[in-house]
């Protein structure tokens, strides 16, 4: 495929910053194998990938946000106001009376209101150049409280099978969300390599001048970042909600934006831009989802995990820089 | 002879690929020293390893016979070295004062920075160059040329031993030049020594005492001004015999005639703001259309306006003879216009992509379909440039900050050929580019046009314009105000026309 | 002579239009409710309102400073959480030992993020990110979980509780004191035009032989350290060191910082105009509390988030325009 | 010093400062208030902490800047609250605090405030500990517990309450305590992840229902039968749980009723007429199993 180019020099060109990122799992997986009892299990295979797909699918729309050179603090609020209206609707009376047009509508409506939440990111960040953590924080503040107002405060219940096959559905004996996640993930890398959408990103975070001089749509592939991060959220707010067959706007999502940064970071993402790893993002999710199974299964108090999460994101992100240097 | 610098033995790599290897460098008390050489020969990494911007990873550095210590270039500044980088080390959010005296803040009390006095010495020193700013003012409001003369300002007041200036007048027009070259004699009365870094040859026999040459990270020589000729340094540089250089001339525009075609471009008093107000051109095909001007003139403001960045606010602008102003670069390139910004590092290259997505940026729309890249012509397109230019580069896929300046700017300038606009607008296209780049470069303008397209050439160097331009418009204060014709242009008839409209030229004032 | 004078403070005006904005918008909320609610400009209201957000300015304060060099720093709220626990601790001893005490604590956790950010050339972001986990976990291995009561005995809950002078409380008198130090430390010495330096242009300011990583230490420290004084005010003025408080501390104080016109970026900022901005945020809830005290909508938890968000929405609105206006004066 | 009095009178100004509304729990409370407030003659002013103990103490602040006649108060924590209850008394304000208390060192119920009404959360772990005593019929019981906010009073109460209880019977084994947050989801995740390290597990004691149920939906995901091989035990009396418990997924949830309103409606009046009021005002916790879950779940939140 690359004739100009010697595969040494690919190796050393493209995928080093993966390397931090494969040591801190191959030694997280060590020392599970050796530490935590029955940790050799498909069940926590199960475990883990069920719980790590929420994180995952939100850290790669955080990836596209944090490749424009952007941050989106939202993501947390976008999944309680997505989760809030997907029982709104199945629950409603037409819902009732057309279940499968209510649950489709579940899943769609709630994710077109995420992505007017990314609309209106990307519209603060793009057109009115208002910088990404305030942009967001905006959202951050007033989404959840949107969602709500929406409910009434009310956590709702419902038991709904076929909404809730997206969190606990299995494919091939695999959780229904994890394929979910690889399928996103595959999708975004291919857009990301091998169109011009993807092109512009990176070009965008790189240098948004430059991008912009040379006929680069830097609002629309701007935007459209902050709209697909936003979708991703709302999805993943779905899954948490269908997992547990209730949706609680107040605690939906909640700290989320914290744990998909570190994964987009500890996945290779660089806060200033121009980069985008996909695959990075979903190992830096289960780095972060394997931190937190380790410490818990492992009896480690609230106080000191925390700590130890600590040392662990510093770790990995320092053992990057060290790397490209 | 005492040397004041002495470097010796030098090696310096960037990730395994060498810049520096064996190079070597020696600086007399009180002398000019020139340092010149092509695009990526060292010169920068040269200065940046004695400044201690850089470590080296062999070789000795001695300041007085004494071995160097310098690690920082806070520890240059100490040792009584001050520099001005080649890329503007200045803070443009600041104000003119701070970057000044900035480190070297006037205290009272010991501790708290008397502004008044700053003040009053960014003043003083700014008026040895003969500019009368609010000092004040955010640095960012003031054009490139002041902005260059403020850190050339700024090294002088340091009181230094040695003032490094790494290509100062790349962005200077001609008077302020000469402001420099007086404050550079009058170093050199003081017995400051001066390491003068400069594409332009002709400027070192004004100033200089003695030039190095390098050539691929080496020293190839180090000669007296006096005793040795443009063709020797030249020579030197390119590592070729002096009499092949002979026979080709200094720019490649000279000779060449195209057949002007049909108008493409007309422009009818536009105006953008205040710094461009009724702007008038036209350009056929064929043709290279030479903005000339001093720096501020507009010339940019009126590239912008062409390509659809800064909106008109009035006037007319028609394309291919339909009216219509480009709504915005995008825009603009799908009706053809291509424009090579002057400020390569800010608006043109994508530090992190690589020369091949650098490369077809501006191409994207034409090489997919459904919005899919297709890699394989991407490629070919790409090598193909890579060929045709001569573009130094490991591979294609090699980040392109990696490359020399000239370099960069030939894979900026195959971004915009890829697009073959009709009106394809150039910005100082070989500013800060060696003399071998340049004639690449302006040969490849010219073959461009012969093929029946139409470019306008905005550029500082008169000799460029007057050779290469087919038409020159000379602007002034956003005007355009006199149109020259080729043949029959010279140097000074240009120099005259920008002068008669130039009250007291290479005196500023605010804004 | 006057003509210069005139023409210099419209010369302000302009370069610090975003402050003004920030001012006005201030004193529009107040005014707003002077005019709607009884008793909004009681005394009581007036220090009550003060003595609380004293806290919240000591942060925003080293959040400025942090914010005009580029960086950031999210581990404020945790540290103020630790600082209050090891201030409880120390608390027998007087104020004079549980400030410094205190403070030390903070510039401590500052020296972490300086060692993480400059040593280790991790993102500001992330580096204090780690630091906010592990400040909150650290504060509650320290209090074992519990909040930890003050000595109620010592001269300790004086300066939260007790009055300056008979007038105003002690905290209101500590943060006036260190808005007046910083903003002197920011705009006449070295280290703080270095600061806005860096901010500009970091490789600029090594280049230009700047000490560019003692700024940068001095920010981090100074933000652990003003996170160390509103750890003090935390548990002197509620008479215990809480490890659970200060959740979402940073992002306010990062807001006040840009409500206050400082950009993100950095390389601009104003001291005196982040004050201002965290008094208008924490305005907006003392104005929500009065306004259902009045009886005709009574608004829920839920629908004061949207209100406090629809609020910074529309004052970062108003700035970003003022900002844009100034930047297009500038050129580009 | 004497507490503040209150006179009687037609309509009084009601401060209610709720320290957050992150769980129905606490909106229903504060709904109740809400609910009473006409039927008692109440202009209510209710703020929320959203979390933070030192914004209910500001909360408190511009009450009484508002200058409100009684002050109803669920402290968030124990100690950071009393600078509330001490300005309210030195404002002439007489303070009811609600479901959660001050430290009593500090501030006494009759001297700085007029009563504490509510459950006490120690005894709420107690008593889930003793059903689960006399209930559990296995030889060996190994517990995994999961918790409230870490930090939190209740979190800390309602686990030393149990601890304490369980200690006394050694066919109980706490295995793993971990904090869920209060949250379902959490409790979810905590439960599945302590379920692969301890596959023993067969008692589950969750700090409230929210954890509960989400404990349930982790073991049936693993293939568990809740109610049959793991036992439930938990705190609150929510709608769900009783549905829990109606179902046979769950053994017992000790009621902690959020339904204050009525209760510091009647307390306030007495007070106003001069009537003592005892220093704590019990309320009386149900225990719903599975003999009474039925007759309780249509007044359940
Ligand atoms: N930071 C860097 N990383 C990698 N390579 C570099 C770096 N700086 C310089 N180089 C490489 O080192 C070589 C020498 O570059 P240098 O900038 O010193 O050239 P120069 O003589 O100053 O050229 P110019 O005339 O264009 O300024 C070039 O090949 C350049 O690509
Ligand atoms: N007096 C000024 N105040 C503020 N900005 C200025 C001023 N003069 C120039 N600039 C800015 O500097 C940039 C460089 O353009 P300049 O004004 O020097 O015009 P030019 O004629 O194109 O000169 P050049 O030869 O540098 O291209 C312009 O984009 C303009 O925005
Ligand atoms: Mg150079
Ligand atoms: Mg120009």
């Amino acid at each position: 495929m690359d004739r100009a180019m010697k595969l040494p020099q690919r190796v050393a060109s493209m995928p080093f910053r993966f390397h931090g990122g494969i040591a801190a799992l191959v030694a997280l997986l060590v020392f599970n194998a050796f530490f935590t009892p029955n940790f050799l299990q498909l069940q926590t295979l199960f475990v883990n990938i069920s719980q790590v797909a929420t994180i995952a699918i939100v850290a790669m729309g955080m990836t596209l946000v944090i490749a424009t050179g952007g941050i989106d603090l939202s993501v947390g609020a976008v999944m309680a106001l997505a989760g809030a209206v997907a029982p709104l609707i199945f629950l409603s009376d037409l819902g009732a009376a057309y279940p499968m047009l209510g649950v489709t509508l579940a899943i769609v409506l709630p994710l077109f209101i995420a992505g007017l939440c990314g609309v209106f990111n990307g519209v603060m960040v793009a057109v009115l150049n208002v910088q990404p953590i305030i942009a967001t924080l905006i959202l951050f503040i007033s989404g959840r409280g949107i969602a709500q107002v929406l409910t009434n405060g009310n956590l709702q219940t419902f038991s709904n099978p076929s909404f809730s096959y997206l969190g606990t559905g299995k494919v091939l004996g695999l959780p229904f969300q994890g394929w979910l996640a690889l399928v996103i993930a595959c999708a975004l890398f291919w857009v990301i390599t091998r169109t011009t959408w993807g092109r512009y990103l990176l070009a965008i975070g790189g240098n948004e001048r430059a991008a912009y001089l040379s006929g680069g749509p830097v609002r629309r592939v701007k935007i459209g970042a902050y709209v697909i991060c936003a979708v991703l959220a709302g999805l993943a707010g779905l899954i948490v909600v269908a997992i547990n067959s209730a949706s609680d706007a107040a605690r939906n999502g909640n700290l989320m934006e914290l744990d998909a940064i570190a994964a987009a970071v500890v996945g290779g993402a660089l806060l200033q831009g121009g980069r985008a790893p996909i695959f990075g993002a979903i190992l830096g999710a289960v780095i972060i989802q394997l931190v937190k199974y380790t410490l818990l299964a492992n009896g480690v108090e609230d106080e000191v995990a925390l700590i130890a999460k600590a040392v662990i994101i510093i770790l990995a992100v320092w053992v990057q820089q060290f790397r490209r240097a | 002879m005492n040397a004041l610098v002495s470097m010796s033995g030098i090696e310096k790599s960037f990730a395994g690929v060498p810049a520096l290897s064996q190079a070597s460098l020696k600086i007399a008390p009180g002398e000019v020293h020139a340092l010149i050489g092509q695009n990526g020969a060292g010169k920068s990494t040269m200065i940046k390893v004695l400044t201690g911007v850089y470590d080296r990873d062999a070789g000795d550095v001695h300041l007085a016979d004494v071995p160097s210590r310098i690690s920082t270039p806070r520890e240059a500044q100490e040792s009584g070295i001050a520099t001005i980088y080649q890329e503007l080390n200045l803070v443009p959010l600041r104000s003119v004062t701070e970057n000044i005296i900035m480190g070297y803040e006037p205290k009272r009390f010991g501790f708290l920075v008397d502004w008044r006095e700053g003040n009053r010495r960014a003043r003083e020193v700014l008026a040895r160059f003969g500019i009368d700013i609010d000092v004040t003012e955010p640095l960012g409001n003031f054009s490139t040329a002041i902005q260059q003369l403020v850190a050339i300002a700024r090294a002088v007041s340091l009181d230094a031993k040695l003032v490094i200036m790494d290509e100062p007048t790349s962005s200077l027009d001609a008077s302020e030049v000469e402001v420099l070259f007086g404050v550079v004699r009058e170093l050199k009365k003081q017995g400051v020594s001066v390491l003068y870094v400069s594409h332009f040859l002709d400027e070192l026999f004004q100033i200089c005492d003695r030039v190095t040459t390098m050539r691929d990270g080496r020293t190839v020589s180090t000669r007296n001004v006096q005793d040795t000729t443009k063709l020797e340094m030249i020579a030197d540089m390119l590592g070729r015999n002096k009499d092949e250089i002979a026979a080709g001339g200094l720019t490649d525009f000279a000779g060449a005639k195209a057949k002007k075609g049909d108008i493409v471009l007309r422009v009818d008093s536009v105006s953008t703001g205040p710094r461009l107000m009724h702007f008038d051109l036209t350009l056929h095909r064929g043709e290279i259309v030479g903005l000339g001007g001093l720096l501020g003139s507009g010339r940019t403001e009126a590239a912008r306006a062409l390509f659809g960045v800064d909106g008109a606010r009035s006037g007319a602008i028609e394309l291919h003879g339909a009216a219509g102003q480009p709504s915005g670069p995008g825009d603009a390139i799908a009706n053809g216009v291509g424009f090579l910004t002057e400020d390569r590092k800010a608006e043109g290259i994508i530090p992190d992509m690589s020369v091949r997505e650098n490369m077809t940026l501006a191409l994207l729309p034409k090489l997919a379909s459904r919005g899919q890249i297709d890699f394989a012509r991407e490629r070919e397109i790409v090598q193909a440039f890579i060929d045709d230019l001569g573009i130094k580069a490991a591979h294609m896929d090699q980040p392109i900050r990696e490359l020399s300046g000239g370099n960069q700017q030939k894979v900026l300038l195959a971004r915009w050929l890829a697009t073959q606009p009709d009106i394809l607008i150039l910005d100082e296209p070989t500013r800060g580019v060696d003399v071998g780049a340049k004639r690449e470069i302006q040969s490849f303008i010219r073959s461009y046009v012969e093929k029946g397209f139409g470019v306008v050439l905005i550029s500082s160097e008169f000799e460029e314009l007057v050779e290469g331009a087919d038409r020159i418009v000379v602007m002034h204060e956003g005007r355009s105000v006199k149109e020259l014709t080729n043949p029959g242009v010279t140097e000074n008839i240009l120099v005259r026309a920008l002068a008669h409209h130039e009250g007291g030229a290479g005196s500023w004032t605010e804004q | 002579m006057l003509d210069e004078t005139a023409f210099d403070l419209r010369k302000h005006l302009r370069r610090n239009s975003a402050s003004v904005t920030v001012w006005i918008a201030l004193l529009t909320l107040i005014l707003f409710g002077l005019m709607r609610y009884d008793n909004f400009g009681s005394a009581y209201n007036f220090s009550s309102f003060l003595n609380y957000n004293a806290m919240f300015i000591a942060i925003a304060l080293g959040m400025c400073f942090v914010i005009m060099t580029g960086g950031i720093d999210l581990s404020v709220g945790s540290v103020a959480a630790f600082t209050s626990v090891v201030a409880a601790y120390l608390s027998p001893y007087g104020i004079q030992v549980a400030l410094p005490g205190a403070v030390l604590a903070g510039v401590g956790f500052g020296a972490i993020n300086a060692f993480c950010i400059i040593i280790l050339r991790i993102p500001p972001f992330i580096a204090t990110l780690a630091t906010m986990l592990a400040a909150k976990g650290g504060a509650l291995v320290i209090s074992g979980a519990q909040t930890i009561s003050v000595d109620w005995g010592s001269n300790f809950t004086k300066l939260g509780m007790g009055q300056a002078f008979g007038l105003f409380p002690w905290a209101i008198v500590i943060v006036a004191g260190l808005t007046l130090v910083l903003w002197l430390v920011l705009e006449r010495t070295t280290i703080g035009r270095t600061v806005l330096a860096i901010g500009g242009s970091e490789d600029a300011s090594n280049l230009m032989g700047l000490k560019v990583n003692r700024a940068k230490a001095f920010v981090y420290l100074l933000s652990g350290g003003c996170a160390g004084v509103a750890g003090v005010f935390l548990a002197s003025g509620f008479g215990a060191g809480q490890p659970l408080e200060g959740i979402g501390w940073e992002l306010s104080a990062i807001a006040s910082v840009v409500v206050g016109g400082t950009l993100l970026t950095g390389g601009m900022g104003s001291i005196p105009a982040t004050v201002a901005g965290a008094l208008l945020l924490g305005l907006v809830f003392n104005v929500l509390n009065f306004e259902n005290g009045q009886g005709t909508i009574s608004f829920s938890a839920y629908w004061q988030m949207v209100i406090r968000g629809g609020f910074l929405f529309a004052v970062i609105l108003l700035q970003s325009r003022v900002i844009a206006k100034q930047q297009k004066v500038l050129g580009s | 010093q004497d507490l503040p009095q209150l006179e009687q009178k037609e309509r009084y100004k009601v401060g209610f400062a709720q320290m957050e509304s992150n769980n129905p729990w606490r909106i229903a409370e504060t709904k109740s208030f809400h609910d009473t407030a006409e039927a008692c003659g109440w202009d209510l002013i209710a703020t929320d902490a959203a979390g933070s103990a030192a914004k209910q103490v500001a909360d408190v602040d511009s009450m009484i800047a508002q200058g409100i006649d009684v002050l109803f108060l669920p402290p968030r924590e124990e100690k950071p609250l009393i600078p509330a209850v001490m300005k309210a008394r030195a404002a002439g304000i007489p303070t009811f605090l609600v479901d959660r208390s001050v430290d009593p060192a500090v501030a006494k119920p009759g001297e700085h405030f007029v009563a504490f009404l509510g459950s006490d959360f120690i005894d709420q772990g107690n008593r889930a500990a003793q059903w689960l005593m006399e209930n559990f019929d296995g030889d060996q019981g190994v517990i995994v517990q999961l918790e409230g906010t870490t930090g939190s009073s209740p979190a800390n109460d309602r686990k030393k309450g149990f601890d304490d209880a369980i200690a006394a019977d050694d066919r109980f084994e706490i295995v793993a305590s971990q904090t869920g947050d209060f949250a379902r989801d959490l409790g979810r995740q905590v439960m599945e992840t302590l379920l692969q390290a301890h596959p023993d597990v067969n008692v589950v004691y969750a700090h409230n229902d929210e954890m509960a149920i989400g404990a349930i939906q982790a073991l049936e995901l693993a293939g568990r039968k809740p109610g049959e091989d793991v036992t439930i035990v938990s705190i609150d009396g929510t709608r769900d749980a009783l549905q829990a418990i109606i179902d046979g997924k769950m053994g017992v949830t000790v009621e902690s009723s959020p339904f204050f309103g009525p209760l510091a409606c009647e307390v306030m009046k007495k007070y106003a007429a001069g009537e003592t009021i005892p220093e704590w005002v019990k309320v009386e916790d149900r225990v719903f199993a599975k003999d009474n879950a039925a007759d309780h779940i249509d007044e359940a939140y």
